[in-house]
C-alpha cells in the first residue's frame, strides 16, 4: 500500500504533463537520486534477478528483512564516513568505535545499571567525544598540512586504540544482555528502517540543502579557498568527524541489539567496508564529491552480495575471491559511465 | 552531447529495476508452483581454517549417504555479524535443520531460538551455546579440550622436573584472538587445569608459583605469531611451558625456539589440532604433544541427526542417538591427545589421561573414516 | 619567401559537453615566424594549442607537422616531436625544485639512469639570469609566488629550443620589466629558427613582435592580418564584435574620509616590512611593484591568510583584530587573488563558487548551520553577475573547472563583488581577461568607488595602475617606498622607483 | 665488524674538518637521513631505552634478531607502497598480495615440484603481474578522475579477491615445506639483511637519484602538471604499482621461508601496517612527499614497539591501546617538529 501510493506520486510527476512541479521534481530527483547511482543500481539489479533465478527464495520477505537487518549497521556507519570524505579527510577508526561503543553500551547497562535510553544516549555521546578529538586534531595541523596526512594517522591510532580498549575492558569476553528486553527493540525491522531513514534524510538534508554541507563541499574541494572565502574550516571539520563519531556509536548500538550481547570483535575491520561502500557508492576519497545516498547504496550492494553468495551457494572458500570479482564488475561499469559523462 | 540524456538514464533505471523485478517474480512463482527438491540441511563453521575443512568433509560425506544437500559455510575470519546474519539468511530461507558452531555463544542465542520457534531444528557443534533452546550438543567443549592440554602441561613440568615444591614456572600462551569462545574457554580450561593439579598434587600442594605470560595474540596471523614467540623467548629465555592456542602457534612456538636455540625438549610446548604442520613438532620432540579434537564427526553426525530429526521426529532422534537423553542433551565426540609414544598417567586430579603415538592416530583414523593423509600429511 | 608550413592545421573541430570549443579552425605556422592568437575570453585560443600540444584529443579535423600527418596523444609525444606548449593555467609542481620544474619530462634519458642535478642546476640558474631574475633554483616550487612560477614555465620552453613552442598568455603575470626581457627572448628565438605561437589579451604586445596575427572568434577563425595590416582598433572589433573607443574609463569620484588604516604590518617572515598607508572612501588606491616586490604577501598578510608579526588595522576610526580571512570578511574587506586557484574550487559549480563567502546570509530560516539555503536567491545573485561581467558559457551550474582561463577569473571577480564589501582588494584583476572584459571590470571599480566604497587595485599592468588609480604606492622588497598622486605620477617616475 | 667499518667511515667524514668531502657528505646526510627520520628516531630511542631499563633481556642479540626478523617483510612491503603513496595513488592489495604469493610459492614447490629459485622469481613475477594491473587499470582511469579513486577500489578489490584466493586454493589448509631445507636459507639473518639493504638501496636510489624518482614524485604533486610538463604518467604508474606488488610478493616469499610452511592467513591485512609505517615515517598520503628510508624506519618503530611492550610485559589485552597511545605520541612529536620547520 505504502509502496503503491509512493508509485503514484511518482507516476503523477513523470506523467502528468500539466503539473509544474513536474520540471522541478524531476531535477531535484536527477540531483538526488539518479546521478550517483545508475551504475550501482544495475550491477544490484542484475546481482537481484541473478539470484532470484537461482534460488526463489531470495524474494520471500523474511530474507529481504534479512538483508536490510545487518546492512543498516554498515549503511549508518557510512553515511558518517561519506561526510569525513567530502570534507577531504579519511575516518579509519569508526569499525573500532563501534566496538568499543558496543561494549561502553553493555558496560554501562550491565554493570553500572543505567536504564537503557540513558545509555544509549551516553554511548552516543562517547562515539561524538572521540569524534571531537578527531575533528580538533586534523583542525590543529592541517593547514600546513594535507589534511589527509593528520586525519589518517589520529583515525589509525584510534582504530588500534579503541580496538585494543573494546577487547581489554573485559578481558575478551563478551557481555551478556538477554536479560534486558527492552534493547531487543532497537533491532526490530520498524524501528531499524526508522533509523536508517532518520539518519539518511538528515545526511541528505545537510549535505544538499544546507549552508552547513555546502562548507563541507567547499572545504573538500580547496581548504585553501574554502578558508579564504571564509568558511569556518575548524567547525566543520569538528562536525565531520563528530557526525561520523555518533554514526559509528549508533552503528555499535544496533550491533549489540542484533545479538543481545556485546561481543568485543563485532566492527572491527568495518571501517573498511564503511569507506569501500562510499567509494562504491560515487563518493570521491579526494574530497568534495559524492553523497550519504551513495554510501547507502554501496552497503546495499555489499550486504546484497553477501546475501546472494549465501543464496546461490556458491563455495564459502570462494566467496571472498567472488564478492572481489562482483564488486570489480560494478565498479568498472559505474566508473566507466562517469567517464563518459565527464 | 552527453551520451543518453539523465532523463533517459532514469528512465533506463526505472525500467531495469521494474523488470528485475517482475521477471524475479515470475521466476518465484515458478518454482513456487514446483515442489521442493531435496531437504538442505545446513552446517555453519566458525572460520577458514583446516579444522574446519575436516568437518566439512564429515558434512559432505553424511549428505552423499543421506541424499540430501548438506551446505558447510563458515566466514573467512572469526566474525560474529557475518555468522550470524549468515545464519539469518537460512533461517529466512526455511532450510530442513541447522547446526552451527556460534563464535559468540550468547549472540547466537537470539537466533538460534528464532529458528527453533519458525520450527527449523537447531543443534550446536564445537562451541555450545547452553542458554539457548538448542535441542543438542554434539563436541568436545573447547574447555574440555583446553583442560586436557594443561594437564599434559603439567604432566610434562613433572617429567622434566620444573615442578618442585616452592619453584617458580613460567607459562606462556599463544593465540589468533582475544575474543573468540573457543580461543577463551581453550585458555581457560588450560589455565584451570594447571592451577587445579598444581593443588592437588600431592608433592607441590600448591606450593609452586606460576608465572602466566599471555596470551598474546597474533591476529591468526603466522608470521606475527613466530614474532611474538621469538619476542617472548628473547625476554624470558628461562621459559619452562608453552601453549599453541591455534593450530599454526604450535609450529610457530617451534620456530621462535630452533631460531633462538633452545634445544627440543627443553620447553613443554602443547599444540592444538591435528593439522600435517602440527605433527613434525611433535616428531622432532619439541612439542610433548598436541591435542585433536574429532571434528570430523561433528560434520558427519551432526546432519544425520538433524535428518533424523526431521524423519522421526526430534524427541526420537534424540534418544536414538544420545545417551541418557532427555537429561542429557550433550554428545561427546571425543578428543585425541597425540605424541610420539602411546602412553597413559593419572593426572593429579585423578583423571586417567590416554595418550596416542602417531601410528595410532592413523590406525583409528581410518578405523573412523577419515583419510589420514588429510591430518597427518605424508 | 615561406617554404611549407612546419605546422598546418585543417578544419580542426572540437566539442565540450554544452559548448563547442572550436568550429573548424585551420592555420599556418611557417618557419622563423611567430604567430600572434588573439580571441575573446572562450574563444577556443587555449583549446586549439592544447590539441596541437598532445593534451586534447581533437573530434575532427588534420594536423600538419612538417608536411606529415600527426596526432599526439600525449604531451610527451609532442615534446619529442619538437612541440612545446607553455600553459596558461600557470602551475608548477610545489614538491619539486625549480631547476626540476624546468628538466622534468625532457631529460631525454633511459628512466633509470641519475639525474645531473648539478647541471640542470648550472643551466637553470643561467636560463633565470637571461630571464632578469635571480633566484635559487634550488628553493621549491611552492615557495614562489605566481610570476616566478610563471617564469619557470617560460625558462623551460626556451631552455628547450623546441621547433614550435606556444605560449599561452605569457605575459599575463608579468611586470613590465619582466614582459620586455620575454619578448626580447621570443624575437631571438625566431631568428634562431624557432617557431612561436603567441596568445594574449595583451593586443600591443602581440603586434609588438608578431609577424602576423589571427583573430578567432567563438570557436572560428574571423580573420588573418599580416604585420604590415595590424590595427589595434580593428583587431579589437574583429575579437569582440563592436567598438572599444576607451581603454581606461576612469571616472572622477568625490573622494571621503578615511575608511581603513594600516599600520606597521609585517609578517613572520619577512616578506612584508612595516607597511604602513591608508584608503579613503571613494578612492581607488593603486599598488604597483615589480614581482616579487611582496605586494600580494601584504595583502595575504592583511586579511589574515598568512601569519602577522605586528600590525593595527583601523577602519572607520575602529581598531580591528583580523586573525583569518573570516574576520576580514566580516569587517567589511574583500580579496581577490592574483591567482584564480585561490579563489575558485574548482569542482564546484559557478554559482556555488559565487556564492561561498555570503552563503551563510543566503538561507530560508535561521537554523545556524543547519538552515537550508535559499537556492533561488542564490542563483538570481549568481546569474546577474555571470550576465554583467560576460562569463561564457553563461550556465550557473557547469563547474568552474571547465571554464577557459579568462573566464576563471572573471568567475572569481563575481565572487567578490557579490559579497559587497566595503573595501576592495583586488590583485592583478584583469590578468587573463579580453580586452573588452578588462574595459568592464575597470568600469565596474568607478562605480564602486562611486558608492563610497575604496578600491586598492595591485597590478603590474603600469598604464593600468596610471590610468586607474587616484594614488599611488610603490612597493619594493616588501615595504612602501614612493607615493604618488594621479596628477604627478609618469611611468618612469614609477618605474624607477619601484627598481631602484 | 661491518658495523665498526660503516661507523669508521661516518666518523671520518664528521670529525676530520679537513676532509674537502665533510660539508657535502653531511648536507647530502641531511637530506637522506636527517630530515624525515628525527621525531620517529627520537621515538625509537626513548622506546629502546626504557625497554632496555625495564628488561636487560632487550639489547641481546637474539632479540635484535627475533625483531630483525618480523621486521624485514614489514620493511619490503612498505618501501614498495612508499613508491604508490608518493606517486599519489594507494595499494591496499599488499597484504593479500604478500598471502597469496606464500601459497602461490608453496605450490610451486610442493605441488608442481618446481626449483625454488624458479619459484620465487615465478611468485616474485605473479605480484608484478598483479601490481602491473593495478597501474593499468589507475592509468586508464586517471585523469579525468582523481588518482585516488580508481586506485583505492581495484586495489580493494584485489585484496578481498587475492585473499579470498589465498584461502580457497587449499581450502584454508597450510602447504608444509619442512622438506625444501633450501628455502630456509632466504630466512636466515645474513640474507635476510641482504634482501633488505638490496631493496632500500635500490628504492632510496631511484626515488631519490633517478629520472624516474623524480617522475614519481611529479606525479605524486600534480598529476596534470606532470603530463602537461611530458612526463609518461603511465608508465610511472606502471611502475609503482609493479613495483610495490613485487615487494609484497617478495614480503610472502619472506614469511613462507620464514615458517617453512605457507598459512593462507599469513600477511592478510598487513597493508595497514605498510601504509601505517609510511605515514609514521613522513610519507605523504596526499602524495609527492616522503621517502622509502622513512617507511623503513615507520616499521622498524612498528616492530620495536610489538616486541618491547611484550619485554616490558604489558598485559597482552592492553598491548594494542599502548601501541595506539606510542604511535600516537611519536606521530604527534614528529608532526609539531616538522610544523615548525615548515
Ligand atoms: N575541459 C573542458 N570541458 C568543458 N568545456 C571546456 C573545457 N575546456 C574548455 N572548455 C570550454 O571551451 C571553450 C573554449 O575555451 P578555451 O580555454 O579554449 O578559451 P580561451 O580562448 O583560451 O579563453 P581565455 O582567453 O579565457 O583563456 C570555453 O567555452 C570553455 O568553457
Ligand atoms: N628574485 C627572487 N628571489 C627570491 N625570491 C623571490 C624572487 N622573486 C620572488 N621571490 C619570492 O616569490 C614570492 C612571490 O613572488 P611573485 O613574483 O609571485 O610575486 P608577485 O605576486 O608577482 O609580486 P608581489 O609579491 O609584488 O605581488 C615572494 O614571496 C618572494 O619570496
Ligand atoms: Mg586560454
Ligand atoms: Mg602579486
Amino acid at each position: 500500500m505504502y509502496t503503491a501510493s509512493i508509485l503514484g506520486v511518482i507516476k503523477a510527476y513523470i506523467f502528468d504533463a500539466n503539473n509544474p512541479y513536474r520540471d522541478k521534481a524531476m531535477s531535484m530527483l536527477r540531483r538526488i537520486v539518479v546521478e550517483p547511482v545508475f551504475g550501482i543500481s544495475l550491477a544490484i539489479a542484475v546481482i537481484a534477478f541473478v539470484t532470484g533465478a537461482v534460488n526463489p527464495n531470495f524474494w520471500t520477505v523474511e530474507n529481504w528483512e534479512a538483508i536490510l537487518r545487518w546492512i543498516i549497521a554498515l549503511s549508518v556507519m557510512a553515511m558518517g564516513e561519506s561526510f569525513v570524505l567530502i570534507s577531504g579527510g579519511i575516518d579509519l577508526s569508526v569499525g573500532s568505535i563501534a566496538a568499543a561503543s558496543g561494549m561502553v553500551l553493555a558496560y554501562l547497562i550491565h554493570c553500572i545499571g543505567i536504564p537503557i535510553p540513558i545509555s544509549i544516549f551516553l554511548t552516543l555521546l562517547f562515539g561524538l567525544s572521540i569524534g571531537l578529538f578527531h575533528g580538533a586534531f586534523v583542525s590543529i595541523l592541517s593547514p600546513p598540512f594535507p589534511q589527509i596526512m593528520p586525519a589518517f594517522l589520529i583515525t589509525l591510532v584510534s582504530k588500534i586504540f579503541f580496538g585494543g580498549f573494546a577487547q581489554a575492558i573485559t578481558l575478551g569476553w563478551p557481555i551478556v544482555l538477554h536479560q534486558y528486553r527492552a534493547l531487543a527493540l532497537v533491532s526490530t525491522t520498524p524501528i531499524l528502517v526508522t533509523i536508517l531513514l532518520i539518519t539518511a534524510i538528515l545526511s541528505i538534508y545537510i549535505q544538499r540543502f544546507s549552508i552547513l554541507g555546502r562548507y563541507v563541499y567547499a572545504v573538500g574541494g580547496n581548504i585553501d579557498v574554502a578558508r579564504i572565502s571564509g568558511v569556518p574550516i575548524n567547525k566543520v571539520r569538528l562536525f565531520v568527524y563528530g557526525y561520523s563519531g555518533v554514526c559509528a556509536a549508533l552503528a555499535g548500538v544496533i550491533n549489540t541489539s542484533l545479538m543481545m550481547t556485546a561481543y568485543p570483535g563485532t566492527g572491527l575491520g568495518m571501517e573498511l567496508f564503511a569507506i569501500a561502500s562510499n567509494a562504491v557508492g560515487g563518493v570521491s576519497l579526494a574530497g568534495g564529491e559524492g553523497m550519504a545516498l551513495g554510501a547507502i547504496i554501496g552497503s546495499f550492494l555489499i550486504g546484497l552480495i553477501r546475501n546472494s553468495l549465501v543464496l546461490t551457494g556458491v563455495s564459502p572458500y570462494w566467496i571472498e575471491s567472488v564478492t572481489g570479482i562482483i564488486l570489480a564488475v560494478a565498479v568498472v561499469t559505474d566508473l566507466y559511465r562517469r567517464l563518459r559523462i565527464r | 552531447m552527453r551520451g543518453i540524456s539523465r532523463t533517459t538514464l532514469a528512465i533506463v533505471i526505472i525500467a531495469v529495476v521494474v523488470i528485475a523485478a517482475v521477471a524475479g517474480f515470475l521466476v518465484w512463482r515458478y518454482y513456487f508452483a514446483t515442489p521442493p527438491k531435496k531437504m538442505v540441511f545446513v552446517v555453519i563453521g566458525k572460520s577458514v581454517h583446516p579444522y574446519w575443512s575436516v568437518v566439512e568433509a564429515g558434512v559432505k560425506k553424511a549428505g552423499q549417504e543421506l541424499g540430501v544437500e548438506a551446505i558447510f559455510w563458515v566466514p573467512s575470519k572469526e566474525d560474529v555479524p557475518a555468522q550470524l546474519s549468515t545464519m539469518d539468511t537460512y533461517i529466512a530461507q526455511n532450510v530442513a535443520g541447522i547446526a552451527i558452531a556460534p563464535s559468540d555463544p550468547s549472540a547466537a542465542t537470539p537466533y538460534i531460538n528464532k529458528a527453533l520457534e519458525k520450527g527449523i531444528p537447531v543443534i550446536t557443534i564445537d562451541t555450545d551455546a547452553a542458554q539457548s533452546n538448542r535441542l543438542a550438543y554434539l563436541g568436545t567443549g573447547n574447555y574440555r579440550a583446553g583442560w586436557l592440554a594443561g594437564l599434559l602441561a603439567w604432566q610434562c613440568l613433572k617429567e622434566k622436573g620444573y615442578a618442585k615444591p616452592g619453584a617458580t614456572v613460567k607459562v606462556a600462551i599463544l593465540t589468533g584472538s582475544l575474543t573468540a569462545a573457543n580461543s577463551l574457554e581453550r585458555i581457560a580450561g588450560f589455565q584451570h587445569a594447571i592451577g587445579n593439579a598444581s593443588k592437588k598434587d600431592p608433592d607441590i600442594g600448591g606450593n609452586i608459583n606460576i608465572v602466566w605470560l599471555g596470551p598474546y595474540n597474533d591476529e591468526e596471523d603466522a608470521a606475527k605469531a613466530l614474532s611474538l614467540a621469538s619476542s617472548v623467548l628473547a625476554s624470558h629465555p628461562d621459559l619452562h611451558a608453552a601453549f599453541g592456542v591455534y593450530a599454526y602457534d604450535g609450529p610457530a612456538w617451534t620456530k621462535a625456539m630452533e631460531g633462538a636455540g633452545i634445544p627440543p625438549g627443553k620447553i613443554c610446548l602443547i599444540e592444538f589440532d591435528v593439522t600435517p604442520d602440527n605433527i613434525p613438532p611433535v616428531k622432532s620432540g619439541y612439542a610433548y604433544a598436541t591435542v585433536g579434537q574429532r571434528q570430523y564427526f561433528m560434520g558427519y553426525y551432526g546432519v544425520k541427526l538433524l535428518y533424523n530429526m526431521t524423519k522421526m521426529g526430534v524427541e526420537q532422534a534424540l534418544k536414538n542417538f544420545i545417551p541418557g537423553y532427555p537429561n542429557n542433551k550433550i554428545y561427546d565426540t571425543g578428543v585425541d591427545l597425540v605424541s610420539t609414544r602411546t602412553f597413559e598417567f593419572t593426572a593429579p586430579t585423578g583423571e586417567k589421561v590416554k595418550v596416542t603415538s602417531i601410528d595410532d592416530y592413523r590406525n583409528l583414523c581410518v578405523q573412523l573414516g577419515v583419510d589420514p593423509k588429510l591430518l597427518l600429511g605424508e | 619567401m615561406h617554404r611549407a608550413p612546419i605546422l598546418e592545421t585543417v578544419d580542426i573541430w572540437k566539442r565540450f559537453p554544452g559548448v563547442i570549443a572550436l568550429k573548424g579552425v585551420s592555420i599556418k605556422v611557417y618557419e622563423n615566424e611567430i604567430v600572434g592568437l588573439v580571441g575573446e575570453n572562450g574563444a577556443g585560443k587555449s583549446t586549439f594549442l592544447k590539441i596541437i600540444g598532445g593534451i586534447l584529443r581533437k573530434d575532427s579535423g588534420k594536423i600538419y607537422w612538417m608536411s606529415r600527418e600527426v596526432e599526439f596523444r600525449s604531451p610527451h609525444e609532442a615534446l619529442e616531436n619538437g612541440v612545446a606548449y607553455v600553459p596558461q593555467d600557470v602551475n608548477i609542481l610545489g614538491n619539486l625544485s625549480l631547476y626540476e620544474n624546468v628538466f622534468i619530462g625532457r631529460e631525454n634519458k633511459s628512466l633509470f639512469l641519475p639525474r645531473d642535478s648539478r647541471r640542470e642546476i648550472e643551466a637553470s640558474r643561467k636560463v633565470f639570469k637571461e630571464l632578469g631574475i635571480d633566484i635559487d633554483p634550488i628553493i621549491k616550487g611552492r615557495e614562489v609566488g605566481f610570476s616566478i612560477a610563471q617564469l619557470t614555465l617560460i625558462a623551460r620552453a626556451i631552455y628547450f629550443k623546441s621547433k614550435l613552442i606556444m605560449f599561452d598568455e605569457p605575459t599575463s603575470g608579468l611586470g613590465v620589466i619582466e614582459t620586455e626581457k620575454l619578448l626580447n627572448i621570443m624575437t631571438r628565438l625566431r631568428d634562431m629558427g624557432v617557431s612561436i605561437i603567441f596568445v594574449s589579451h595583451k593586443i600591443e604586445e602581440v603586434m609588438n613582435v608578431a609577424d602576423r596575427i589571427y583573430v578567432l572568434r567563438d570557436g572560428t577563425l574571423v580573420s588573418e592580418y599580416s604585420r604590415e595590416q595590424f590595427d589595434l582598433h580593428r583587431i579589437v572589433r574583429d575579437m569582440v564584435a563592436r567598438e572599444v573607443k576607451e581603454f581606461f574609463p576612469k571616472e572622477k569620484v568625490e573622494i571621503g574620509n578615511i575608511i581603513m588604516e594600516v599600520k606597521n604590518l609585517s609578517d613572520t617572515v619577512g616578506f612584508v616590512k612595516n607597511v604602513n598607508f591608508y584608503v579613503r572612501r571613494g578612492e581607488i588606491l593603486g599598488i604597483y611593484g615589480i614581482a616579487g616586490s611582496g605586494r600580494t604577501e601584504m595583502a595575504l598578510t592583511l586579511i589574515g591568510f598568512r601569519p602577522k608579526k605586528s600590525g593595527t588595522i583601523v577602519i572607520d576610526g575602529k581598531t580591528v583584530e583580523i586573525r583569518r580571512p573570516r574576520d576580514a570578511i566580516n569587517h567589511g574587506i574583500g580579496y581577490l587573488p592574483e591567482d584564480w586557484r585561490l579563489s575558485l574550487v574548482l569542482i564546484m559549480s559557478i554559482s556555488e563558487n559565487i556564492s561561498l563567502p555570503i552563503i551563510n546570509s543566503l538561507r530560508v530560516i535561521n537554523l545556524g548551520g543547519l538552515s537550508p539555503i535559499d537556492f533561488s536567491s542564490e542563483s538570481k545573485i549568481s546569474r546577474d553577475y555571470v550576465n554583467k561581467l560576460r562569463v561564457v558559457p553563461p550556465d550557473i551550474k557547469r563547474r568552474t573547472l571547465y571554464l577557459s582561463g579568462g573566464n576563471k577569473q572573471k568567475v572569481a571577480i563575481a565572487k567578490l563583488l557579490a559579497s559587497r564589501s566595503k573595501i576592495l582588494i583586488l590583485d592583478e584583476p584583469t590578468h587573463g581577461i579580453d580586452v573588452g572584459a578588462k574595459v568592464e571590470i575597470r568600469k565596474l571599480m568607478c562605480d564602486i568607488a562611486k558608492e563610497g566604497k575604496a578600491v586598492i587595485l595591485i597590478s603590474s599592468e603600469l598604464p593600468e595602475v596610471i590610468n586607474m588609480s587616484d594614488r599611488i604606492l610603490v612597493m619594493r622588497e616588501g615595504t612602501i617606498v614612493a607615493e604618488f598622486s594621479r596628477d604627478e605620477a609618469s611611468e618612469e617616475k614609477i618605474a624607477r622607483a619601484a627598481i631602484l
